[in-house]
C-alpha cells in the first residue's frame, strides 16, 4: 500500500517540478517565470518529501519532512517577492502581452519608497 | 700566542672607550701594544732556529676540525716581526699624522683589528682559521681604506679593494676546503708530508686555481692589481702598513706557506712564474709614468709583489732565499718611502711629483730617511737592497734554459723600480725648493722618527747581513723547503756576473732618472692604453654585469602577476610532464570503477558547462552566480558519493561566498580591457595542458589502489573509542581534532582581518 | 563515472588557472576558488568513491559495515573547504579595499611594487 | 518493477531533465534576475533529487542536507535582490 | 613515548592570542601580554630543545591516538631548534613592535595575529602529519596575508595580492600532492609515509608526486623561478611585519623541503640535479636582484632569495655535510634576516626613507648604533667567524666532497654579491654624508617617540645581534646540532622509531 | 492567549508521547488531537474557546489553499505545456484590509505560493498590495476573488 | 531593504534557524552536521535578519559584539583540548561522562570542542558580514 502512495506522490511531485522547469524555460518574462516556478516547485518538492516521509515512516523523518516543507513555504514566497521586486526596480520589462501595470511610477526612484495612491512629484516629472 | 692575536681584537674594542675616558690628546701610547707583541715574538726567536717551531692549539669548533691552531716557524716569524715592528712605527706615526681627527679612536680600533688579523693569518696552522683571519684583514682594510668616508673616491676605492680581495677570499675558502678534503687534515704543518697525495687528487687543479685567485687578488697580481693604486686613497699610515708591508704580502705568505704542499708541480710553478713576471714588468713600467707619489709607490709595490710571486714560482732554494730576503728588504724601504710620502703630503698638501723639490732644506731628517730607502731600493751597496737584488739575480741565473729570459725580465724590472725609487725618495728632496714650501717645518718627531728608523735599518742590515742569517732567514727558508741550502748573506760576492747585472741595473736606472721627466703629457700618453687595462676591462665587465642584473631581474620580476603565474605553472607543467611521460607507464584500469548513471551525468554536464560559463561570462555577477552553480553541483556529487557532511558544508559555504561576492561587487565597474586573443590562446593552452596533466596523473594514481589502514581503523573505532557514529565528525573533533583547531583559528584570523581591512583607516598616510 | 570526474577535475584545474591568468582581481579569486574545488574533488576521488554508503555507523551497530565511503578524505576536504573559505572571505573583501585604494580591479595596473627600485 | 527501480529509472531522470531545463534558462538569462530565479529553482530541484536519492539509498541522513538547503537556499536570492537594489540606488 | 609538552610552544601561542583577543580594547595591556607571552614562549622552546637534546626525539600523539591514526607531533633536534629560533624572532619582533607598530594597528588585532603567525610557524615545524602541515601552512598564509594587508595603502595591497596568489597556488599544489600521497598509500603520517612510499611499486608516480612537493614548497621558499611573490611584497608592510616575514616565512618552506625530501622522498639523480640547478639560479637571481635595488628593504628581500639558494644547494648536494651546512645557514639566516628588517625599520625611523640614494651619515651621527647594525649586516655577509660563515663553509665542504665545482662557483658568486651589496650599502647608508632630509609630516621620527619605545626598538635589535654573535663565535654548539640534524635527516630511522615505535 | 493554548497543547502531546513511550509521528498526531479535544472539554471561558474553533477553521483553510493551489497549478500547467499562451498578465493593486505585519505577510506569501500570482510589494503605508498575476481577465473580479478568498479566510483565523 | 514581507518573515525565521542550528550542532557526532555547519546556520539566521532589518537592529538583538564569540569559542576548544592534561592524558584526548545525557547522547570533551567551533564560526561569519554590510 505504502508503495503505491510513494509512487503516486513522487510521480506527482516530479511532474510539478518538470512543469516548473518547462515553465521557466518557456515563459516570456521574468515575473511570469517567477510565478510559474516558485509554486510548482514548492508543491512538487512538498509531495516528494511526503513520499520520503511515508517511505521511512518514522517520527523523526516525518518531523524533518514537515520542517522542510514549512521552511520552503516560509522562504519560497519571500524569495520570489524579493527578486520580483528588485527586478522591477532594475527595469526588467514586463512581457509585451501584459495587460496593465498598476505599479508603474509608484516607486520613488531614489529612496525606493512605495506609494499606495498618489504619485510623487518627482515621478510625475519623469 | 693566542693572547698576542686576541689582544689586538680586544684592544680594538677598548680603544674608543679608553680614548673617550682619557683627557690627554696624545695617542702614542697605543703603540705599546704592537711593541709588546714585537718584543714577545723577538724573545721567541731562538726557539725557531734550527728547524724549531712553536705550536699551540685551542679548541673552537672541533666537530668540523676548526680550532685555533697556531704555529710559529721561520716564515711566520718573519711576518710576525714585520707586522708588529712596522705596526709599532705606524701606530706612533699615526698619533701625529691624524692628530685631532674626530674619529681617531675608530682608526686605532681598525688598525689594531687589522694587525691582529694579520698576526692570526700568519700564525694560523689551521687552514680554516687561516681563511678566517684572511677575511678579517680584508674587512678591516675596507674600513681603513674608507676611513675618509665623506669622500666619494675613498668610499669607492674601499669598495673596489674589498670586492677584489673579498672574492679572492671566497676562493681561498674553496681552496682551503678542497685542501682539507684531499688531505683529510686541517693542520698545514701536517700537510707537507701529504704533498704527493694532494697533488695526485683530481681536485688538485681546482685547489691551486682557487688558491692562486686568492693570492693574486690579495697580492695585487696582474690582472687583479688595479685595486691597489685605488686603495692609496686611504690615509698614509694605512698605505704604509697594509699596502706595502703587510696585507698585500698575505698573498705572498699564502703561496710561500703552501709551496711545500702544493708546489713542485708544473702547473704551480709555471703559473707563478708567468703571472709574477708579467706583474713585475707591467707594474714597473707603469710606475715610470706616474705623477702621484703614492701612485708611483703603489705600482712599484705591485712590481715588487710580482717579483716575490716570480721567485716563489721559481721554486729553487736560491729563489726562496731571495724571496725571504726581498720580503724584508722591500718592507723596510717601501714603508719608509710611504711614511715619507705621508709627511710630504701632510706638510705640503700635494703628492704631485712634478711640483715637489728641494724639501731637504726644510725637513732634512725626512730627506735622509728617504735617501736611505731609495738607495736600498736601488740596490746600491752597501744597502740591504743590494743583498736582496743579488740574491734575485742569483736565483734567476740558476734556472737553466730559462735563465736568460728570466734574468732579463728581472733586470728590466729592477731598472724601472730603481727609477721609481729615485723618483719617490730623491726627487722631492733635491733641486729647487718651490717658494710656497719655504716656510714649512719639520713635523713632530713621532712622524719623522719612524721612517728614519726604517731607513737606517735598510743600511744596517746591508752592512751586517749576517745578523739575520741564522736567526731569521735560515728558519724562513727552511720552512719553504726540506733541503736546506747553505746560507751566507753577505754584501760582497766578488766580481761576477751578478755584480755586472747589478751595475747595469744601477747605471741604466740612474740614466733613466735623468732622461725621463714625469709630466702630465707623458701620463696622458700612457693613459691612452688604459682602455685595455685590466681595470677598464673589469669596470666594463662589472658594468655589463650590472646591466645583466638589471635585465635578468626586470625580465622575471616584471610586475605582472599573470606572468609570474605563467612562469611558475609552465615550469611545473614541464617538470611534471617530463616525469610523467618518461617515468610512468600510462594505462587505464576501469575494472573497479562505478557505473555511469544518467542523473549523475546530468549533474556533471551542468557542472562542466557552469565552469565554462564562469570562465567566459562577461559579467562578474554572472560569473559568481555560475560559480554558485558549480558549488551546488559539487554538493550533489558529494551527496551521490556518500559525503553528506561535505555536501552540507559545501552548500553553506558556497552560499556565503556568493553573498560575500555580491556584497562586494555592487560598486565595481564592468569588466574592462579584455586581454588579447593571442594571450587568451596562450593561457588557454597552458591551462588545458596543466589540467590534462592533472587528469592523467589522477587516473594513474587511481590505478594503484591500496588498502587504507587508517580508514579501517576509524571505521572500527569511531564509536567504540570515539563515542560517535558520524565517523567524519569523529575524525574532525577527535582523531584529527588538531586540524579543526587550526581551521577555526584560520577563520578567526580571517574575520579579524576583514574587520581591520575595512575599518582601519590610518590617519593621513602615517608610516611605521 | 570516475573517468567523468577525472575530466571535471582537469577542467576545474584548467579553468581555475585560466581565470587566474586574467587581468581582473575578481577573476583571480574565482580562479583560486575553482582551483581549490578541483583539489578537493581530487582528494575525494583518490580516496575511492562509494555510492550511497555514508560513513555513518548504523544505529544498531558499533562500527561501519563492509562497504562504506572513506571518511578520511571527507574530513580532509571539510578542513580544506573551511580554511579556503576563510581565505576566500578575506580575499573577497580585499577586492573592495583594493578597489577603494587602487581604484581599479585591473591587476596590470598593480605593479608599482615591482617597478621602482 | 520495484519502488527503487521506479524512483531510479523514472523519477530521478525526470528530475535530472528538469534540472537541465532550468539550467538552460540560467545560461540564456538574459537578465541577472532570470539567472537568480533559475539558480533558486535549481536548488529547489536539488532538494527534490536529494529526497528521492535518500529513499533510493535508504539513507534518511541525506534528508538533513535537504533541510539545510531549504533553509539557506533563498539567502542567495535575497542577496542578489539586495545587490540589485543597492546597485540601482547607487547609480 | 607521548610527551604533551612538545605542543606547548604551539598551544601556548594560541592561548596568548586568545588572551590578546580578550584584551581587544586595551592597547598597552596587549603590548605587555605579547612581550611576556613571547618571553615565556622562548623559555618553553628552550626547555623543549634541552629536553630533546638530552632525551632524544620526543613525540606526541594528539588525542592519544597512536600513529598513524591520529595527528602526531614530533620534536627532533631540527624541529625543536627551529621552534626555538621562531620564539627568539618572535620575542624580538614583539618587542620591536611595542616600539614601532602604530596604536591604530594594535586596535585592530595586530598582536593576536602576530602570535597566531608564530603559532603557525611552530606548528609547522613540530607536526609529523603531512595534512596537518598543510593546515599550518594555511594559518601562516592567512595571518601573514592579514598582517600584510591591514591598514595598507596601494603598495601594500598590491604586494599582498601577489603574495597571497602565489602562496595559495603553492597550497593547491601541496594539497594536490597530499591527495596523491593519500591515494598511493592511504596514510598521512609522515613517518608512516616514509615506510609506505618505499613500498609503492610504481616509482614513476612517486617521482611525479615529488615534483609537486618540490614546486609547492619551492614557491613558499621563494626558489627560482617561483620566487616572484617575495620581492613584490616584503618591502611593503611595517618593518616589524617585514622582520617576521623575512626571518621565518621562507624558512618554513625550506624546512618542509628538507623534511619531505629526506623523510618521504629521497631525491634521485634527476631531482637532485634539478634542485641543485634551481639552487644556483636562485643564488644568482637573488644576488643580481639585490645588486640593482635602491630601497634597502628590497635589497634584503632579494638577498633572502639569494640565501635560500644556499640552503637549497645543501639539499641539491644531498650529503650530511652539505645538509648540515644548509641547516646552519638556516639558523643563522632566521636571526639575521629578522634583525635586518628591524634595522631597516630603525633607519626609516631616523630618516624617513628606505632609499640608499637619500640615506647617509649614520656612521658619523650614531656610531654606537652603527656598530650595532654592523653586526647583522656583516653576519649576513658571512665575514668569519660571524654566523653567516659557518653554513657556507659546510656547503662548500659538501660541494667539494662531491667535486661539484659549479655549485662552489655559484656559492662564491652569491657570497661575493652579498659582500659587495652590503659593503656598498654600508658606504651609502653609513659612510656617505647624509644630507639632512626634509622632515615629512606623516612620519613619526625616532626622536619623537617615547623613551620606552625607542628602547624597545634598539633592544630588540641588540638582542638578535647578540644571538648572531653567539651563533658565530659559539659555532661549535650549533655545528654539533646541525650535523646531528643532518645525520638524522639522512637516516630517518630514529624519527620513524620515535613516531611509530618501529 | 492562543500561543499559551497552543503551547499547552504541544506540551500535552509530548507528555502523551512520554507516557506511551512510542515516539512515532502518528502517535504524536494522535496525542495532539487527543489533548486538543481534552482541552476543549475542560475549557470554560468563551474567549478561551477561540482557540478551539479556530483549529477546525485552520484546517478548512489549509484545504481551501490546497484546492486553490492545485487549481491554479493545473491552469498554469495547461498554459505552460500548450504551445500558445492564454494568459493575460499584469500588475494589480489590491487594497488591503489586513493590517498587522503578520497578516500582510501571510497574505502576500499565500498569494505568491499560488501559481500564477506573485506579491511584488506592499506600499509603505500598508494600504495596498501590488500583485503580479497571470490571468487578469477583469481587474475588479480578480481583486474581489483575493479579498473574499484568501484575505477574508485568513483574517478570520488570525483575528 | 525595506520590505514588510521579508521583515516579518525574518522575525519568524530567526528563532527557527537558531533552534535548528543547535540541533545540527548537537547531533553532529551521530549524524551529518556538527559545529561548523551549525555555526554557519546560526550565523546565516542573523544574516537574514540583518538583510531584512538592517545591521543595527540585528546587532541589538545579538547584544554583544560578534567578535567576542571568537576568543570565547577558541578558548572553549582550547580548554576542551587541554582538559585531559589534568587527568594525565595527552592533549586532545577525548574524555567522556560515564552516562549518556538524554537528547544529546554521550557528553564529552569532543562536544565542548565542537561547541567551540560553533561559537567561532558564528563570530567569524557575523563579524565578516556585519563589517562589510556596514561599509555599504
Ligand atoms: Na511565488
Ligand atoms: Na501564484
Amino acid at each position: 500500500m505504502n508503495e503505491y502512495v510513494i509512487i503516486g506522490l513522487s510521480s506527482l511531485g516530479a511532474l510539478f517540478i518538470l512543469l516548473a522547469a518547462v515553465g521557466v524555460v518557456r515563459m516570456p518574462d521574468l515575473y511570469l517565470r517567477i510565478s510559474v516556478t516558485t509554486k510548482a516547485a514548492t508543491l512538487g518538492i512538498g509531495l516528494l518529501l511526503i513520499a520520503a516521509g511515508v517511505y521511512f515512516n518514522e517520527f523523526g523523518i516525518y518531523s524533518r519532512v514537515m520542517a522542510i516543507i514549512l521552511f520552503m513555504l516560509l522562504t519560497a514566497p519571500v524569495g520570489a517577492h524579493m527578486i520580483g521586486r528588485a527586478s522591477y526596480f532594475t527595469g526588467v520589462k514586463l512581457w509585451r502581452g501584459s495587460k496593465l501595470d498598476d505599479l508603474k511610477g509608484k516607486y520613488h526612484p531614489k529612496s525606493h519608497e512605495l506609494a499606495s495612491e498618489h504619485e510623487t512629484k518627482e515621478n510625475e516629472n519623469q | 700566542m693566542l693572547i698576542a692575536v686576541i689582544s689586538g681584537f680586544v684592544f680594538a674594542l677598548l680603544v674608543p672607550w679608553i680614548m673617550a675616558q682619557s683627557k690627554s690628546k696624545t695617542t702614542i701610547w697605543t703603540a705599546l701594544l704592537p711593541l709588546a707583541i714585537f718584543t714577545f715574538f723577538l724573545l721567541h726567536l731562538p726557539e725557531i732556529q734550527n728547524d724549531g717551531s712553536v705550536k699551540v692549539s685551542y679548541s673552537w669548533v672541533p666537530s668540523i676540525g676548526i680550532n685555533l691552531d697556531f704555529y710559529l716557524d721561520g716564515l711566520s716569524m718573519l711576518f710576525v716581526l714585520l707586522i708588529s715592528g712596522i705596526g709599532s712605527l705606524v701606530f706612533v706615526y699615526t698619533s701625529t699624522y691624524l692628530k685631532g681627527h674626530p674619529f681617531l679612536d675608530r682608526f686605532y680600533a681598525y688598525l689594531s683589528m687589522f694587525m691582529a688579523s694579520m698576526l692570526g693569518l700568519v700564525l694560523s696552522d689551521n687552514i680554516y682559521t687561516l681563511f678566517i683571519f684572511w677575511e678579517l684583514t680584508s674587512i678591516s682594510s675596507f674600513f681603513l681604506i674608507g676611513f675618509n668616508n665623506d669622500n666619494q673616491a675613498s668610499r669607492r676605492s674601499a669598495l673596489t679593494a674589498l670586492s677584489v680581495t673579498g672574492i679572492g677570499g671566497l676562493f681561498l675558502l674553496a681552496a682551503m676546503v678542497g685542501l682539507g678534503h684531499t688531505a683529510q687534515v686541517n693542520q698545514i704543518s701536517e700537510m707537507s708530508s701529504l704533498s704527493e697525495i694532494i697533488q695526485a687528487d683530481n681536485l688538485y687543479g681546482w685547489i691551486i686555481v682557487f688558491l692562486f685567485l686568492a693570492a693574486f687578488t690579495k697580492s695585487a697580481q696582474f690582472p687583479f692589481h688595479f685595486w691597489l693604486p685605488g686603495a692609496m686613497k686611504a690615509p698614509t699610515p694605512v698605505s704604509t702598513y697594509l699596502h706595502s708591508a703587510t696585507m698585500v704580502k698575505a698573498g705572498i705568505y699564502l703561496l710561500a706557506r703552501f709551496s711545500p704542499v702544493l708546489g713542485g708541480h708544473e702547473w704551480w710553478n709555471g703559473t707563478l712564474i708567468t703571472v709574477g713576471a708579467i706583474t713585475m714588468v707591467y707594474a714597473a713600467i707603469h710606475a715610470l709614468f706616474r705623477l702621484d707619489l703614492k701612485g708611483i709607490l703603489a705600482y712599484s709595490t705591485i712590481s715588487a709583489l710580482g717579483i716575490l710571486v716570480f721567485l716563489i714560482g721559481l721554486g729553487t732554494s736560491a729563489a726562496f732565499l731571495a724571496a725571504a730576503v726581498f720580503i724584508l728588504v722591500h718592507a723596510l724601504y717601501k714603508a719608509t718611502l710611504f711614511l715619507v710620502t705621508g709627511i710630504i703630503d701632510h706638510e705640503t698638501g700635494t703628492r704631485d711629483i712634478s711640483q715637489l723639490g728641494g724639501l731637504n732644506k726644510v725637513m732634512l731628517p725626512v730627506g735622509v730617511a728617504a735617501l736611505l730607502a731609495a738607495i736600498s731600493n736601488a740596490g746600491i751597496p752597501p744597502s740591504f737592497g743590494f743583498v736582496g737584488k743579488d740574491l734575485i739575480y742569483d736565483a734567476t741565473l740558476g734556472m737553466g734554459d730559462l735563465a736568460w729570459i728570466l734574468t732579463t725580465l728581472a733586470v728590466i724590472t729592477n731598472i724601472a723600480l730603481l727609477f721609481a725609487g729615485f723618483l719617490a725618495g730623491i726627487k722631492p728632496f733635491f733641486g729647487k725648493l718651490p717658494e710656497r714650501f719655504a716656510k714649512l717645518h719639520l713635523p713632530g718627531p713621532a712622524m719623522y722618527i719612524p721612517p728614519l728608523i726604517l731607513g737606517v735599518l735598510c743600511m744596517f742590515f746591508g752592512l751586517l747581513p749576517f745578523l739575520l742569517e741564522s736567526s731569521l732567514i735560515q728558519p724562513v727558508v727552511s720552512s719553504f723547503t726540506e733541503t736546506l741550502p747553505d746560507i751566507h748573506l753577505k754584501l760582497w760576492h766578488g766580481f761576477n756576473l751578478i755584480l755586472l747585472l747589478s751595475a747595469v741595473t744601477i747605471g741604466a736606472g740612474t740614466a733613466l732618472y735623468f732622461i725621463i721627466k714625469p709630466s702630465e703629457k707623458l701620463l696622458a700618453m700612457v693613459s691612452r692604453f688604459e682602455r685595455i687595462s685590466p681595470e677598464s676591462i673589469a669596470m666594463l665587465a662589472s658594468g655589463g654585469f650590472t646591466r645583466f642584473s638589471s635585465g635578468w631581474t626586470k625580465f622575471f620580476q616584471n610586475g605582472y602577476l599573470r606572468y609570474y603565474l605563467i612562469t611558475i605553472l609552465s615550469f611545473l607543467s614541464l617538470l611534471l610532464a617530463y616525469r610523467l611521460f618518461t617515468g610512468v607507464t600510462l594505462y587505464l584500469d576501469t575494472s573497479s570503477m562505478t557505473a555511469v548513471t544518467f542523473y549523475e551525468v546530468v549533474v556533471l554536464v551542468i557542472m562542466a558547462v557552469a565552469i565554462l560559463f564562469t570562465v567566459f561570462s562577461k559579467s562578474r555577477l554572472v560569473a559568481v552566480a555560475s560559480m554558485g552553480v558549480v558549488g551546488y553541483s559539487f554538493c550533489l556529487i558529494f551527496l551521490f558519493y556518500s559525503a553528506p557532511d561535505l555536501a552540507m558544508t559545501q552548500f553553506s559555504i558556497d552560499t556565503l561566498t556568493v553573498i560575500l561576492f555580491v556584497l562586494v561587487l555592487y560598486n565595481l565597474p564592468k569588466y574592462l580591457k579584455l586581454s588579447e586573443t593571442r594571450d587568451r590562446i596562450r593561457d588557454g593552452l597552458l591551462s588545458l595542458f596543466f589540467g590534462a596533466l592533472i587528469s592523467l596523473l589522477t587516473i594513474e594514481v587511481m590505478n594503484e589502489s591500496v588498502d587504507k589502514e587508517t580508514s579501517q581503523y576509524y571505521a572500527e573505532n569511531a564509536y567504540v573509542l570515539g563515542k560517535g557514529k558520524n565517523v567524519v565528525n569523529v575524525i574532525l573533533v577527535d582523531f584529527r581534532g588538531f586540524d579543526t583547531m587550526v581551521e577555526i583559528t584560520v577563520l578567526a584570523i580571517a574575520a579579524i582581518g576583514v574587520f581591520g581591512l575595512l575599518k582601519l583607516h590610518l590617519r593621513s598616510t602615517e608610516k611605521e | 563515472m570516475e573517468i567523468l570526474l577525472v575530466i571535471i577535475i582537469g577542467l576545474l584545474y584548467a579553468a581555475g588557472i585560466y581565470m587566474m591568468l586574467r587581468r581582473s582581481l575578481v577573476k583571480l579569486i574565482i580562479g583560486l576558488i575553482l582551483l581549490g574545488n578541483g583539489a578537493n574533488l581530487l582528494i575525494f576521488l583518490l580516496g575511492k568513491i562509494v555510492k550511497g554508503k555514508p560513513p555513518i555507523i548504523e544505529e544498531t551497530e558499533k562500527m561501519l559495515g563492509e562497504l562504506y565511503a572513506d571518511p578520511v578524505p571527507q574530513a580532509l576536504i571539510l578542513t580544506a573547504i573551511v580554511i579556503s573559505f576563510g581565505l576566500q572571505a578575506f580575499a573577497i573583501i580585499l577586492i573592495k579595499r583594493a578597489y577603494k585604494v587602487v581604484k581599479t580591479d585591473d591587476l596590470d595596473e598593480m605593479n608599482a611594487t615591482d617597478e621602482d627600485l | 518493477m520495484s519502488i527503487y527501480d521506479y524512483l531510479y529509472y523514472i523519477i530521478l531522470p525526470v528530475l535530472a531533465v528538469s534540472t537541465l531545463l532550468i539550467f538552460i534558462r540560467f545560461i540564456i538569462g538574459p537578465s541577472l534576475s532570470d539567472r537568480v530565479v533559475s539558480l533558486d529553482l535549481l536548488l529547489t530541484t536539488g532538494i527534490g533529487i536529494i529526497t528521492i536519492y535518500s529513499i533510493h539509498t535508504n539513507q534518511p541522513a541525506f534528508l538533513d542536507i535537504a533541510m539545510i538547503m531549504a533553509l539557506i537556499a533563498f539567502l542567495g536570492t535575497v542577496a542578489f535582490s539586495y545587490y540589485l537594489e543597492k546597485r540601482e540606488k547607487n547609480e | 613515548m607521548n610527551n604533551p609538552f612538545i605542543v606547548l610552544p604551539v598551544i601556548f601561542q594560541l592561548f596568548v592570542a586568545v588572551i590578546l583577543m580578550f584584551s581587544w580594547n586595551s592597547k598597552n595591556l596587549q603590548k605587555l601580554i605579547s612581550v611576556i607571552g613571547s618571553l615565556i614562549a622562548l623559555l618553553i622552546s628552550l626547555l623543549l630543545l634541552i629536553q630533546v637534546r638530552q632525551e632524544g626525539i620526543q613525540s606526541m600523539q594528539a588525542g592519544g591516538w597512536m600513529a598513524p591514526f591520529g595527528i602526531t607531533f614530533v620534536a627532533d633536534t631540527f624541529s625543536a631548534l627551529l621552534v626555538l629560533l621562531t620564539a627568539i624572532s618572535g620575542l624580538a619582533v614583539s618587542v620591536f613592535s611595542v616600539g614601532s607598530i602604530r596604536n591604530a594597528r594594535v586596535k585592530f588585532g595586530y598582536f593576536p595575529i602576530l602570535h597566531l603567525l608564530i603559532m603557525g610557524l611552530s606548528g609547522a615545524f613540530l607536526t609529523g602529519d603531512i595534512f596537518n602541515l598543510y593546515v599550518w601552512f594555511e594559518i601562516i598564509i592567512i595571518s601573514s596575508f592579514v598582517l600584510l594587508t591591514i591598514g595598507g595603502e596601494k603598495a601594500q595591497i598590491e604586494g599582498a595580492i601577489k603574495y597571497v596568489t602565489m602562496n595559495l597556488l603553492a597550497s593547491v599544489i601541496f594539497l594536490t600532492a597530499i591527495a596523491i600521497l593519500y591515494g598511493l598509500t592511504g596514510s598521512l603520517n609522515m613517518a608512516d609515509l616514509s615506510l609506505q612510499i618505499a613500498q609503492v611499486e610504481n616509482r614513476g608516480l612517486v617521482n611525479v608526486t615529488a615534483i609537486l612537493f618540490l614546486i609547492g614548497f619551492g614557491i613558499k621558499s621563494a626558489v627560482f623561478p617561483l620566487y616572484f611573490w617575495l620581492p613584490a611584497s616584503y618591502h611593503t608592510p611595517p618593518p616589524a611585519i617585514s622582520a617576521i616575514f623575512g626571518g621565518l616565512l621562507t624558512k618554513v618552506g625550506v624546512y618542509a623541503l628538507l623534511r619531505v625530501f629526506s623523510l618521504i622522498f629521497v631525491p634521485d639523480d634527476f631531482l637532485a640535479s634539478v634542485i641543485a640547478i634551481l639552487a644556483m639560479l636562485t643564488m644568482l637571481t637573488g644576488g643580481v636582484g639585490a645588486l640593482i635595488q635602491n630601497n634597502i628593504r628590497k635589497v634584503f628581500s632579494y638577498l633572502i632569495i639569494c640565501h635560500i639558494g644556499f640552503m637549497l644547494a645543501g639539499l641539491g648536494i644531498y650529503s650530511t655535510i652539505a645538509i648540515a651546512g644548509a641547516i646552519f645557514y638556516l639558523v643563522h639566516d632566521i636571526i639575521v634576516k629578522t634583525n635586518l628588517f628591524m634595522v631597516s625599520g630603525l633607519i626609516f625611523k631616523f630618516k624617513g626613507t628606505y632609499s640608499m640614494r637619500l640615506l647617509g651619515g649614520f656612521y658619523k651621527d650614531k656610531p654606537l648604533l652603527s656598530l650595532l647594525m654592523a653586526v647583522p649586516l656583516f653576519s649576513l655577509v658571512g665575514i668569519p667567524p660571524l654566523s653567516g660563515f659557518w653554513g657556507k663553509l659546510m656547503l662548500i665542504k659538501g660541494a667539494i666532497a662531491t667535486s661539484n665545482i659549479l655549485i662552489i662557483a655559484f656559492i662564491i658568486l652569491g657570497s661575493f654579491l652579498t659582500l659587495f651589496i652590503i659593503a656598498r650599502m654600508w658606504a651609502a647608508v653609513f659612510w656617505k654624508d647624509g644630507a639632512a632630509l626634509p622632515k615629512k609630516k606623516q612620519i613619526k621620527y625616532f626622536e619623537e617617540l617615547k623613551p620606552l619605545k625607542r628602547k624597545a626598538m634598539i633592544s630588540s635589535i641588540a638582542f638578535l645581534s647578540l644571538i648572531s654573535l653567539a651563533i658565530g663565535f659559539g659555532a661549535e654548539w650549533i655545528m654539533q646540532m646541525a650535523i646531528h640534524i643532518a645525520e638524522n635527516l639522512m637516516d630517518p630511522s630514529a624519527y620513524i622509531q620515535a613516531v611509530l615505535g618501529i | 492567549m492562543i500561543k499559551t493554548r497552543f503551547l499547552s497543547n504541544l506540551l500535552l502531546s509530548f507528555i502523551w508521547l512520554a507516557v506511551t513511550g512510542s515516539f512515532s509521528f502518528v502517535n504524536f498526531v494522535f496525542g495532539f488531537v487527543l489533548s486538543f479535544f481534552l482541552m476543549w472539554l475542560i475549557s470554560k471561558d468563551r474567549r478561551e474557546n477561540k482557540y478551539f474553533y479556530r483549529g477546525p477553521k485552520l484546517i478548512a483553510f489549509v484545504f481551501f489553499f490546497l484546492y486553490e493551489l492545485i487549481k491554479a497549478n493545473l491552469q498554469v500547467a495547461y498554459d505552460v505545456i500548450t504551445p500558445s499562451f492564454y494568459m493575460k498578465p499584469g500588475i494589480i493593486k489590491i487594497p488591503l484590509t489586513a493590517k498587522s505585519d503578520l497578516e500582510i505577510t501571510l497574505l502576500g506569501n499565500l498569494i505568491s505560493l499560488t501559481p500564477g500570482t506573485l506579491s511584488l510589494d506592499v506600499s509603505d503605508d500598508r494600504k495596498v498590495l501590488y500583485v503580479h498575476a497571470m490571468y487578469v481577465h477583469d481587474r475588479d473580479e480578480f481583486i474581489a476573488d483575493i479579498k473574499n478568498g484568501f484575505e477574508r479566510k485568513l483574517l478570520e483565523i488570525l483575528r | 531593504m525595506k520590505t514588510l514581507i521579508f521583515k516579518t518573515a525574518s522575525a519568524y525565521l530567526l528563532p527557527l534557524l537558531l533552534l535548528f542550528s543547535v540541533f545540527i550542532l548537537l547531533r553532529g557526532h551521530y549524524l551529518p552536521g556538527g559545529g561548523f555547519v551549525g555555526g554557519l546556520m546560526a550565523a546565516i539566521a542573523f544574516v537574514i535578519h540583518s538583510f531584512a532589518n538592517g545591521i543595527e537592529r540585528t546587532k541589538n538583538i545579538v547584544k554583544f559584539h560578534p567578535g567576542f564569540l571568537m576568543p570565547v569559542g577558541l578558548l572553549l576548544a582550547l580548554l576542551a583540548g587541554a582538559l585531559p592534561l589534568l587527568f594525565g592524558e595527552t592533549f586532545m584526548t577525548g574524555l567522556w561522562m560515564k552516562q549518556a545525557v538524554p537528547v544529546i547522547g554521550s557528553v564529552g570533551t569532543a562536544l565542548f570542542f565542537d561547541t567551540g567551533v560553533y561559537l567561532v564560526v558564528i563570530g567569524v561569519t557575523l563579524t565578516i558580514i556585519f563589517t562589510i554590510s556596514e561599509g555599504l
